[in-house]
Parts: C-alpha cells; structure tokens; sequence
C-alpha cells in the first residue's frame, strides 16, 4: 500500500501537522508512533507557552501560535477545559542589570509586533504578585496572554480530529529506518521488517531524528538532554503568571488542575544523539535545587508537597531553532523537530505553515530560514530568549 | 422453661436453615442482636491490651469532641461517628477513612488551616481544629 | 549523607529479619518505616502463627512484632528511622528519606526492599462512599487503635485476610453479617480460619458479590447478587445486608513503587499479586546490589517473609566480605523450601517457576 | 463440604474420631486438621508424644490410646482445630479455645454450636482454665462444656445467651 504522505512521530508537531495536512485533503495520509501519542517530549514537557521571544522571527511565529492556541477547543471540536489553555501571562525576571537591560530592549521589539508586554519595576512585581520575592530582581517584564495548555489533551485533540479528517493513526508501530533510492524518499521500514511507501516522509521524531535520518546516510545536528520538572499536590488557584528567569534558568507555574509544576535546566549538560544514551530518570539533585529555588522565589509556597518529578528530553539543535522543512539531498523527506524545549508551543503555530510547504503551496509566514540546509550555510538563527 | 427453650431452637434452626438458602430473615436478625452491641471504643479486648492515653479535646467544623493523645486524627473522628473527611473535588462527593496508612488521600482534611493532611497519620493534639475539606485546598 | 553497609526499606516481619540477620553478621545497617512503631502488618495479627514449634509457631503475630522490634531496636548496629517516609530511589544509588522538612540522603552498598504490599479495590457502585473500608483498614483501627469503625459488617473476600478480620471483628465484639466470595469454593483461606468463624455463626456465602453500597452520605445497605460459574449475575438471587462498613478483602498486590523508579525488572504473575520484580532464591533482583523480601516479592504471607529477609539479610552481608554462617543460610533456605512444599503454596511456587523461568529466557 | 468452605464434614471426622468407646473411658483429643499446613506446635505440645507428624506439611496423627487428655494441644493449635470430647455416664464434655471476651461464668447455660454456628443444644459451663505456660504465652482461654452425651461430636462452639 502506498500512502500520499507518512509522518513519523505522534507529538504535538506529528500530530498537528498531520491534522493541518489532512484539512488541506493533502491525500492519504498515515502517522506512525512508536509507543502512544504525546509518549515522547510533548508528554513530558511543562507545557509553557510564551510570546516573550527575543527576535522578530520567534515573537512573530509564537503570536500565530498564540492565536491558534486562543481557538484551538473550537476548531478541534475538544472540550476546551481539557485542552486547558490558561492565559496566567509569563513574569520574567532578571536578576541582573544587564540582564534587566536586554529583557526591556525586548519588549521594543515586542511591541512593534504587537505583543503588547508590560515592564514592571521590582515594587510593581511586589505589587500585582504579592508571592513572588523580588529580592535580588531588577525588574521583570509580563505579557498576559502568554500561558500554559494541557499538553496531553492537546495531542489527543490534535490526534482525534486528524482522524476524522481522515489521517491513519498507528500506534505502538516503530519505524526502524527511512528508505531511500536515487530519485528520494521511498518510505519507511518497521520494526517488524514491513516496508511502506510514501511519495512524502516527515520526521518529527524530537530527540530520535538525529537517529533515524542517519539510517539513510544524514548527519543532522540535533541531540537529546534531559531536564527535569517536578510537580506539587494541587491546591485552589491562588497563583496566574508562569515566573521565569533566563539567566538563572528556573520556571515555576501553578497549573490550571491546581497543582504547581516547575522546572530547572540540568547542572551537566549531555549531548545524546545516539537513543541508546537517553536517559530520563530522574535525579535527587535537581530535586533539592529546585526546592531551595521555590522557596527562594515563592516562599509562600514552601509547605507544599511534592506529588512526583520526572525527566524527558530536550530535543537541541546549534541554534536553538527547529530544523523543519525539506531535506535537500533527499526530495521528499521533510523534518520538524528540533525545539529546543519549545516543540509543544510552537506546533500549532507551525503546523499550517508546514503543511504548506510540504504541499508546495506560498508560505503565509515566512519559515525557510529554519532549513536544515542553514548549517552548511552558516546562517544560524539566533534567539536570546530561552531556558537552559 | 424446657418448653421455651425447644420452641428457640427451632426457630434458631429454620432460620439457619433459610441463611443456608441465601434467604434473608427478620428473625435471623433477632438472633445476631444477642451480641454485645459494640461500643465503637473497644473496651474489652480477649487479647489485645490497650492502655489508656491521656484525654485531649478537639474541634470538628466548631463542634468540640474528645480523642486520645496522640492517635490519628482520623481514628479519633471515627471513634466520634463521624464518616465524611472530605468531599471529592470535581463531583463534591462525601470520602471518608479508607486505607489507614496514608496512601489513598481519601482522608484529606483542613486542620488547624493547612488543607490536604493526611489525617489518617497525623496524630491527634489538644485543640486542634478539623474541618471538612471541600475543595482542593486554600494555601494560607 | 549516611552511607551505611545495608539499607532496609520497611519494618515488618521481612525488613527487620533482614536488618537483624545483616546487622549480625557485622554489617551496619540503616531501616527506615514510614511508621513510628516498628512491626508493619504484623502487629494487626492477633491470630496465632502457624510453622514450626521450634521456630516461634504458635506465638501471635503481636508477640512475634514485639520480639523482633526489641531486638532491632537493641542492636547496636542498626540505626533506625521510624515515622520517615522513603520518597525516592536514584539511579545513582541514592535514597531519599523524608523527615520533616528535610531531606536524609542514604547511599547503601547494599540495599534490602521489604516495602510489602497495598490492598486490591474492586469495582460496584458508590464504592467511594464512607463505610467502605479496606480490610487492612479496618484492622489498623480495631488492633492498633482499638476502635471499631461500625456495627455491622459485611466482608468481601474468603481468604486468609478475609475470614481472619472476620474473627477478629467478633473478637472486638462486633457484628459480621456474612463473608462473601465471588469464587465456588474459598478463596484461598485455611480451612481452619474458615471453620472457625463459621462456627461462631457467620456464613460464607460463596458466589455472591458485591453490586453496590447505599445510604446517605455513608454506607446503610450493601447489595450482593448471586453468580453462576461462568461469574455471571443470577437474576433473583440479591441479597440486601443491612451492614454500615463493608470491608474489602480481595487480595494484595506488591508495593513496588521504588523499584519501578528504578527500572528494576519486573513481571506480571497474577499468582504472586500482580507485577512482582524478578529475584532469586535469595531475594536478589537485576541489580545486583538490590533485594527484595516479603510481600513486595510476590504476595505470600509472614513466616516466609521473615525467612527471606533472614536469607537476604544474610546474602547482602557476605557479599561486602562478612563472614557469615553459611550453613545457617542453606538451613534457612532449605526451611523456606520445606514451608512451600504444602498444597497450600501450590499457587505460590508455580508463579514462583514462571518468574524463574522468564529470566531464563531473556 | 470441607473443600469448598472448610467446615468437616463426617466424612472427614472418621478419619480422626477417636472411637466410642475410648470417648467413654476418658478424656480424649481428636483434631479436626484436614489441610497441609506447614504447621507442627500440636506435635511439641504433647507431654506423651501422642501426636506425630511425619513431615511439617504432614495431617498431624493423634495416637488416642497414648493420650490421657491433658488438653495441652488443645491451647496450642494455632488454628483452633483440637478439641477434647468426653463422655461421663449421663454427661458429655466437650474442651475448646475460646479466645473471646467476657469469658463465661462456670454454671453458666449458653447456646451449644455446631460447625456452622447452628444452635444444636443447650450447654453448661463445666470449668474455665488456662493451662500455666500456654496462658502466659499466647493468652488463649479452654472453656469445658457440659452437653448431652450425643452431641460431643457435634458442639463445636457455644455462645453466651446473657449479656451485659
């Protein structure tokens, strides 16, 4: 059997696009998933989603995202409660002048493009967020809209509407290698040794793309760390924005279930490219730093208890930007992975541009600097604005 | 006397008899009422000691009660006939004791203002105050 | 950080038989239970123990908590952490015990896991609702406590814990109504527990179950139905017990959350509980510097355990170089042997075999 | 039936009833253990040797003809499964564990029971004691019933009719 397109990945980047694609009656169209939807990156992650980007590029992607996220419930026929989009806003402190000079230089970009952030004084942070200890805080910038989304729920409302657009969903089916001829793409191989073909493969495997493209002689520059979130009992909502430092690397949020969830980059950073490294369990030195973090940050907070904490993947590339588009070398393989801990909220915002592309139709936003082809030209996307 | 006694027998026997068939009877009921009716503080034990502790007293939403020293919050309010800890957070429905040894959370409750404590291992002091825990909690 | 020879993770009959055994043999040992008082299950068991004379039989499992208690508690090398909870093990080998608002990092050389096992629920309607009580519940509170929960009981569940709460509620002086059970016959209590019970008066009422508990805001009524062999519902044959706490006895299933943290390999044998970690003969798991002993190795009950955490304790403590009696351990193991040999562990050692067989295979 | 709930049935009793005759003679011990158990205190218990057991999981083997009725066993079963049966010219006597509170007065009439907890007789409490040794021990209480002479293979259990 051969299908139009085959997207190998069930995270919110292989699921909306698949969704995206099927809208368009882009064809036949399969996912294949190596274990459950949202198993990987998207099921792990904090779930965060921000418009306080740094260049004009991101700040513009993360608004589509925004908004795409603002109707999401709606268009995906989801109960919106559990897509559970909360739009507490993102309070990014700095902790240094410097740091406090850039965050403000920022927000000029931002409102030129709309995002319409607030630069907030230590004694204003004091004031609208009476929790948070401003000591040692210079300052802090607030964009309301910014939020948080159930990523769970978010993949299966992705994954159930593709469905009824049509798209095939395996699950539990583990693709082993992609297949390649002379012309490009063929299609993939199973774990079961089963070939199928696709005129259109797209990789959006996170972590394992480095792996998987390899199978066919690709080297991508794009690797797994693991980080580390914790997770508190829930309590009633007392607690809006997601409180977020850049240099200092912490992001501490009460979610909408009531529970607080938070995160700190790793103390040693690994490169894993190679799956057999990955390693995702989680250590008791991030749980002590993360808690003297709180307590530092939100001491009101501090007799909460700690219900679980977990580790996945970043998924990293030089620049910290997807590598997403089409494989040059081989026509028809196309990729979308890369977010350097930003897969979750840039994928509704990307999927339709995506699937454009791949359709070979005009791009509404323009995307092509994300290629893979920007290494070998050395024209790396650069953005100042991230975590870890 | 010797009459009365055949006449108890029989019956004894019949409803015996209708038990065996699964059979639902008043008078078996009757029968089962010659226990002691238990007290719900074990007073006498055939092998179990249990000394006594000293009395404190608490309060449940406002209503003074008296526990020991010392045992679990929940096992004092069992002790008091009292069955619904907490109410359930999205269908508001009445939880009480369950598992006894803090794992389950059906026995959350606000004591002395701090929501979510596992009140079936938290012990019991003079004057605390308890209340039903009706949603997940308010941090104060 | 405390960096002690062994680490026991509970304090029941196979943690503190672990301790005592490694703590004898010279090694020093840490025990940490997330409860004050050291005994775990054992100081619910009134009943008196079966096994051999010589080896403590007869005793009750209260005595035989004391005893083994005091004798932890009076050794000088074991340190004990009572009424702190183990709330994470790392890959690294550290182990995390809450106390207070703290933490206490342990780094074992070699660690014993005796965290037991967690009460099974079933499903009927309003099974939430107050009155419901797991058995082990209800025994905390009648034994450890010396309170009774209700008046009127009906138990779910014929087996050994089943029938023995039973007993144990009539000894406390309360009412029990019936002991039902799904299954045609018993559902795996000694026929000695059973006729015990039976004698004083409470039927079990085999195929039945549980459909439902009513009552406002707490359990008044239990309603039960009939089954026929196939376990379907026989229309015709409910049954109302006007009961205020039903109490569930329908088995236990290992409490092997620290193991599944730390990824160790386990299988799924519904004879032994539910997902059981592979181990040898002497408790020993995939990693090798990790022991599990009790019911948290496959559900069984307190004699067995406490001779594998005597094997284990042993094993743990001449694997870091003790000299241990090596005779003693074949004696134990022989013993352990000879106690599964009944019909009664049939279920027991055939899961036992599977679990040895799937390592087999990898 | 034994297998499905545990209660003997007469089949199973033949195989360990003393016989009527040795009732009549004197005190006897006779179990009610049909289960391999990996149990044995009834074997040590025995001042005379009269209870033997080939292996631990072994049906223990009650040899009536050594036995002279000391009850010991009786108080040591762990399982509750020994009793003590007599019979005295006009009189049966049956010796069980009675670990329940309060214990009966002796003189006391209470409710003669059998395996399934049916009212089988009218009963007497003949004698209350413990054993010096098994009492300290293990806290378990024999209670002596007096019954008509029919009924000593019946009466398991009794139950107290006046309550406090």
């Amino acid at each position: 059997m051969t299908y139009d397109i085959i997207i190998i990945g069930g995270g919110i980047t292989g699921v909306s696009i698949a969704y995206e694609l099927a809208k368009k009656k882009a064809g036949k169209i399969l996912l294949l998933e190596k274990e459950f939807l949202s198993a990987g990156s998207s099921g792990s992650c904090a779930a965060g989603i921000r418009a306080q980007f740094g260049s004009e590029f991101n700040i513009g992607l993360m608004k589509l995202a925004l908004e795409k996220f603002e109707v999401l419930a709606e268009e995906l026929e989801y109960p919106a409660d559990r897509i559970g989009l909360w739009q507490g806003g993102y309070l990014v402190m700095s902790s240094s002048q410097p740091e406090w000079e850039s965050l403000k230089a920022r927000v000029i970009v931002q409102h030129r493009l709309n995002v319409m952030t607030e630069v907030l004084t230590p004694g204003e942070v004091k004031y609208r967020f009476p929790d948070v200890n401003v000591d040692g805080c210079f300052g802090a910038t607030y964009h309301s809209k910014d939020g948080h989304a159930d990523p769970f729920y978010t993949v299966f409302a992705y994954g159930k509407a593709a469905e009824r657009f049509g798209v095939e969903i395996r699950k539990r089916t583990e693709v082993t290698e992609l297949v390649r001829d002379d012309q490009g793409i063929k299609g993939v191989r199973l774990a079961d040794g089963d070939t199928i073909e696709a005129k259109q493969v797209l990789v959006a495997t996170g972590a394992w793309t480095h792996h998987l493209m390899k199978t066919i002689g690709l080297d991508i520059p794009l690797w797994g760390e693991r980080h580390e979130i914790l997770i508190t009992e829930p309590v009633e909502r007392v607690f809006s924005p997601m409180v977020i430092s850049f240099s200092l690397g912490y992001y501490i949020q009460q979610r909408p279930h009531g529970s607080f969830i938070m995160g700190l980059p790793p103390e040693q950073k690994h490169r894993w490219f190679d799956p057999a490294q990955f390693d995702i369990s989680p250590t008791w030195g991030f749980l002590e730093r993360m808690s003297d973090t709180v307590q530092r940050i939100l001491p009101r907070f501090k007799g909460l208890n700690i219900v679980r904490q977990w580790a996945g993947l970043y998924e990293i590339t030089p620049d910290s930007h997807h590598i997403i588009g089409p494989i040059e070398e081989v026509p028809g393989l196309f990729s979308a992975a890369g977010g350097s801990g930003h897969g979750f909220m840039y994928g509704p915002g990307l999927a339709p541009i995506m699937a454009e592309w791949m359709l070979g139709q005009s791009l509404s936003y323009d995307i092509t600097r994300l290629n893979y082809q920007r290494f070998a030209k050395g024209e790396l996307v650069i953005e100042p604005a991230v975590v870890g | 006397m010797k009459k009365e006694w055949h006449v108890y027998l029989a019956c004894d026997k019949i409803a015996r008899l209708l038990v065996s068939l699964e059979m639902n009877l008043v008078c078996f009921q009757t029968l089962e009422r010659r226990w002691p009716t238990p007290l719900r503080r074990i007073k006498i034990h055939p092998i179990l000691t249990f000394p006594p502790k000293p009395k404190v007293q608490f309060f449940f939403e406002g209503e003074q009660m008296e526990g020991a020293e010392g045992e679990p919050i929940a096992a004092a309010l069992v002790a008091n006939g009292i069955s619904t800890f907490r109410e359930s957070v999205d269908l508001h429905r009445p939880r009480g004791f369950f598992c006894a040894i803090g794992n389950c959370s059906s026995c959350l409750m606000v004591v002395d203002d701090v929501p979510n404590v596992r009140t079936c291992i938290v012990p019991l002091h003079q004057g605390m105050r308890v209340q039903v825990q009706r949603d997940k909690g308010v941090l104060k | 950080m405390k960096e002690p020879d062994v680490l026991v993770v509970g304090g029941g009959p196979a943690g503190m038989n672990a301790a005592l055994a490694a703590a004898e043999s010279g090694a020093s040992v840490v025990l940490v239970d997330r409860f004050a008082k050291l005994g775990g299950q054992l100081v619910k068991q009134t009943h008196k123990f079966f096994g051999w004379a010589d080896r403590g039989a007869g005793a009750r499992g209260i005595e035989l908590a004391q005893k083994w208690s005091h004798a932890v508690l009076a050794q000088p090398q074991v340190e004990t952490y009572l009424g702190k909870e183990m709330i994470g093990a790392y890959r690294d080998g550290i182990w995390l015990v809450a106390d207070q608002e703290k933490y206490i990092k342990i780094k074992p050389k070699r660690t014993v896991i005796a965290t037991g096992a967690s009460e099974k629920m079933i499903l009927f309607e309003n099974n939430d609702l107050p009155g419901v009580y797991g058995a082990g519940a209800v025994q905390t509170l009648m034994n450890s406590y010396g309170i009774l929960p209700g008046e009127h009981y009906l138990i779910v569940g014929s087996g050994n814990v089943g029938v023995i709460v039973a007993y144990q509620l009539l000894q406390a002086g309360a009412v029990v109504r019936a002991v039902i059970d799904v299954l045609p016959r018993l559902g795996g209590a000694y026929w000695v527990h059973a006729a015990k019970i039976q004698r004083a008066g409470i039927p079990i009422l085999l195929q039945r179950t549980i459909t439902g508990v009513y009552g406002n805001q707490k359990v008044e009524r239990a309603e039960t139905v009939g089954v026929d062999d196939k376990f379907r519902l026989i229309p015709g044959t409910e049954r109302t017990f006007r009961v205020d706490v039903v109490c569930l006895a329908v088995g236990l299933t290992p409490l092997s959350d620290l193991l599944f943290e730390l990824g160790i390999q386990e299988y799924y044998i519904p004879e032994l509980g539910g997902f059981v970690p592979w181990h040898d003969q002497t408790g020993r798991t995939n990693r090798k510097d990790l022991f599990v002993v009790g019911d948290v190795s496959g559900i069984e009950e307190a004699t067995t355990a406490s001779l594998q955490g005597r094997i284990a304790g042993l094993t743990a403590a001449s694997d870091l170089g003790y000299a241990v009696d090596e005779q003693m351990r074949r004696r134990l193991i022989e013993a352990l042997a000879e106690f599964r040999c009944s019909t009664l562990s049939q279920n027991v050692c055939s899961g036992l075999d599977r679990l040895a067989g799937k390592e087999a295979s990898q | 039936m034994i297998d499905i709930d545990g209660v003997p049935t007469e089949r199973d009793l033949k195989n360990s009833a003393p016989s009527e005759d040795r009732i009549r003679r004197k005190p006897v011990a006779l179990h009610e253990c049909y289960q391999d158990i990996p149990c044995d205190p009834c074997v040590y218990s025995c001042p005379v040797n009269a209870i033997t057991m080939k292996t631990l999981i072994s049906i223990p083997e009650i040899n009536h003809e050594k036995c002279t009725g000391c009850s010991a066993c009786v108080a040591a079963c762990p399982g509750i499964a020994i009793f003590m049966v007599e019979k005295k010219d006009e009189d049966g006597f049956v010796t069980l564990a009675y670990e329940f509170v309060p214990l009966p007065a002796v003189g006391e009439l209470v409710d003669g029971l059998d395996r399934r907890g049916c009212i089988v007789c009218e009963a007497s409490v003949s004698r209350v004691f413990s054993l010096p040794g098994i009492e300290k021990k293990t806290k378990t209480t024999l209670v002596r019933l007096r019954v008509p002479p029919e009924k000593v293979m019946e009466v398991r259990f009794f139950r107290r009719r006046v309550q406090a």
